[in-house]
């Protein structure tokens, strides 16, 4: 096929491609899914967060805290844009995440505990998130391209900001200090389960790549992501939850690397299948939302029908 | 000193109380358009809380910073009128009392830009700026509602209904008020008040709503008697200053 | 020790979080004799709480007393089973939260009447008549409920699917379970299991309805992994000791 | 009338009406009248203190409060009976609250804003309604006298609680007995209410007290509170609100007995003419139960019928 040869051309040409080109159906199919994905993970990403807004400690931690959880509906905002340059709505988007259809990060089915969560999400899901979006900016896709690049911007400062909660909890009295560390504890291994499974094992890994949808491996992304934060962890000093942690010379093409255990994937399908701590929560919080709401969105719709009426009339 | 402070306790406690409950809505409205603007106002009225309750501290010398102010209080030294603290309710309800605070503040704001307290004027033009985009939205979004469907025209005017008594506390001056009138430190209420109902009616008729005419005010925050549900509110608000005393977040 | 310490404290923590959620209805319930029956069932938690709790800080030698484990403690060191910490809901939740605890914890005590431990028998002894007036009540209410009108037989089945998940918690041994029925402390949970399930199933076919076959278990609790709605309840629960630390009320 | 006349002697014998007897019409309805509304005081009185038993500061003060309310349901629903002997039934009293028809005491309408208004609602308003009610023990009605006996020892034993909490917040830290004192300066002008306005002003006294259902003038009952509560918080080292209290040598016929200040009655009037601080949201709270629980009390009528037909069936 020489559209498709072309299409591919120009991928590999690294040239964008934008809404109006043609481009094979499973492209489309798999962005649309994979955009869509990632709206649906900030818009449920806002749940856990938004849970201590109320109870944040101070005047700034409350600020920083509800502006971040404010750009991550914003984030959901331009990626559903993105998907739309597709050709679905994003109402039909929503439906899909409310019926239980389309998938969400499994990370937000965890539950925010203490304070303590705050700091670990904004350090460790945040820092994972941008190690698997950061080569999301280089997106074949034109439109994910660029709402990535702005995603990405927020999301590290997003980071800076949590790992500045876990600094101060881990200087701060014994009581900050085991917060902390359980937050680690529970944060540590549901992160590493954000780059997926093993590629061997990841369904649509290969094709993703050739597109230029996807250009790591989850589990370079996964090797990436602990040799960051293991010396993190050290810094602030916790310790990470995992008694495989070894430094390991010969790892990363000499450059050296941790050792880490295998991650229990057993977990990650079975929250995946809906048996999280929190799933029913989470998409119950996100029905009722958009439910209670209707009257609301009906409300200003009926105005603008008004309003149009009444500019013809005129 | 006394009226400066008695003044800045007040809009203080009016901004974080206000932005507290907006702040709860967050992950749960009806759109993603007003999770953000809602989260802007609430963002807005936080940071014009440490503002005046900053400089609340400041005046009161005793060494309590805004954090303290916030944090370490209990119910019956809050200043709040009690309309800043009804539940969130529906987004309606949500949406007319920030209409009904915001077409007050405005207007307040205005008068404090003339305060005979630097700092209070100061803190008024920054606030000012903002408010003035929260009023425009709120009562964007109170006209679109109330002449609307039937359903959000029902909403809205049972929103009124139920919050237009509380709205009046705000007019109504107690003695910390006409001292702060008297001291040149903030506008005379009634002015601020006769400002806002014109206002209002202006926009309740673009909306086809009706404001009660016969309602008794709700008021009690100002002197300190608030809700019961003031308490519940405050005891989530304060929950780990009060579990961990004198820390650092 | 040790075993001792762990089942006294799951056993309190159970029935003072059940309380608590219990008696948020008074007042509210929707009968003037379900709100007291109601405050009768948390009344006779509260106490069976103070015994358990009051036992625990005994063994742990650290001079805590009933008290100190319930209103100074944080949420990641409560030891309830999540059934116990589910929001209220409607009161058909309540009364199918409630019946799926009374019928375990009926024969949970049956077993503990057989520990080695003296006071653990004797606290034991005395709960268990006043559970099993909790366990004839919401067997009685469950059954009418269910095979009432086809509204009250939804509610209670939708109750039971939400809730039945949460009831395996308490079926799951841990090693601190497991610890506790290796001393001799209390039952193995498998065989309390077996008879609450033989018990429920009778009720259920009684009642007309029907227990979820493949649910996966809903736990943490246990383990101190909670819900996020619990850290609001111990917000409530504890915010005066919290705020006025040591002294007496 | 000699059916009038004979009942008239009867009372002035301090014999008591029983509910087959015949009463005239005026007996029956300002018995219903009275009796329904003390019923309802108790029901609508369990929501100001209900308030606080999920924060009650320890698990004896918890069982303590938690009994108290229900001690309350309990009395509202043996009033409830007393009044059903008179020809009306439970639902159609409950309606008449419910649609604001029946008046339930004032002082339920204030909020209950610190944990020493427990204290002092203990302390003074149980402490007036038992200075109301002990004269109702000696009611010439019998179900409602029988009923007020049981009544008056529960609520005496309140009235210790009540006091109990008092006394310990104001040996207490200094915030603790601020509250206590800001406790007696918002409850003891309400509960002065509580004996209603002055007798001359008073539209069914005369005929009541004839009728011995009312034995003592509102006046003479607000004398003895004062006269009994004034010594007992100077006890506790609080000051009353009221500047004009002072002793008087010439009261009480020279045994003497308290000045003090005048009631606000128009603050009173206010509040029972629907604008006190938490009108609406007492009577929201028991339409709210009350319709929320309509399914129930709907499943337990059709269940009760289904038993009753499956045994006429056997």
């Amino acid at each position: 096929d020489p559209q498709e040869r072309a299409f591919q051309e120009r991928i590999d040409a690294n040239i964008k491609i934008e809404p109006k080109e043609w481009m094979p159906e499973g492209y489309r199919k798999t962005l649309i899914r994979q955009i869509s994905q990632h709206a649906h993970s900030e818009i449920v990403g806002q749940l856990p967060e938004g849970n201590w807004i109320t109870r944040a400690p101070t005047l700034d931690r409350k600020a920083i805290l509800l502006a971040k959880v404010q750009d991550e509906a914003g984030h959901g905002l331009y990626l559903y844009c993105a998907a739309e340059t597709l050709g679905v709505t994003r109402d039909q988007l929503t439906e899909q995440l409310l019926s239980g259809k389309a998938k969400y990060s499994s990370i937000f089915n965890y539950p925010t505990l203490t304070w303590a969560d705050i700091g670990a999400i904004g350090w460790l899901v945040d820092g994972a998130a941008i190690m698997n979006q950061v080569p999301l900016q280089r997106c074949s896709y034109g439109p994910y391209s660029r709402a990535m690049i702005r995603v990405c911007k927020e999301e590290s400062f997003h980071q800076r900001q949590g790992y500045d909660i876990m600094m101060v909890l881990s200087k701060g009295s014994e009581e900050q200090r085991a917060m902390a560390q359980d937050a680690l504890n529970r944060w540590w291994w549901p992160s590493l389960m954000m780059f997926g499974p093993s590629d061997a094992e990841s369904v649509h890994s290969a094709q993703s790549m050739a597109w230029g949808i996807k250009q790591d491996s989850n589990d370079d992304l996964r090797q990436k992501f602990v040799d960051q934060t293991v010396p993190q962890a050290e810094y602030l000093g916790l310790k990470v939850p995992d008694d495989d942690i070894v430094w390991n010379e010969a790892k990363n093409d000499g450059k050296g690397g941790y050792d880490f255990g295998e991650v229990n994937w057993d977990e990650f399908f079975d929250v995946l299948a809906g048996n999280g701590p929190c799933n029913a929560e989470r998409l119950g919080a996100r029905v009722k939302a958009w439910e209670d709401g209707a009257w609301f969105r009906d409300g200003l719709m009926a105005h603008a029908d008004k309003q149009a009426a009444r500019k013809i009339a005129a | 000193v006394k009226p400066a402070f008695d003044l800045a306790l007040r809009m203080g406690d009016n901004a974080l109380i206000l932005a507290q409950r907006n702040a709860a809505w967050c992950g749960h409205a009806p759109a993603l358009e007003e999770d953000i603007a809602l989260a802007n106002v609430a963002l807005d009225l936080i940071g014009q809380a440490k503002l005046w309750l900053g400089y609340a501290g400041e005046l009161e010398g005793e060494g309590r910073s805004a954090d303290d102010l916030a944090f370490l209080r209990d119910g019956r030294e809050f200043r709040n009128v009690l309309l800043v603290e009804t539940p969130n309710g529906d987004f309606g309800q949500t949406t007319m009392r920030q209409w009904l605070y915001d077409s007050w503040h405005h207007f307040m704001l205005e008068g404090l830009k003339a305060s005979s307290d630097e700092r209070i004027v100061e803190i008024a033009e920054k606030s000012a700026k903002e408010v003035a985009y929260h009023l425009e939205r709120s009562t964007d979004l109170v006209i679109r509602l109330g002449d609307g469907t039937d359903e959000s025209h029902k909403r809205m005017q049972d929103a009124l209904d139920y919050l237009w008594p509380f709205a009046r506390e705000l007019d109504v001056a107690d003695d910390a008020d006409r001292a702060i009138a008297a001291a040149g430190i903030g506008p005379d209420l009634a002015s601020v008040a006769e400002k806002a109902l014109a206002y209002r009616s202006e926009a309740l008729s673009q909306a086809t709503l009706t404001a009660p005419t016969d309602a008794v005010p709700r008021k009690g925050g100002k002197a300190g008697v608030h809700s019961e549900a003031f308490g519940f509110m405050l005891a989530e608000m304060q929950v780990l200053q009060r579990t961990h005393p004198g820390v650092k977040w």
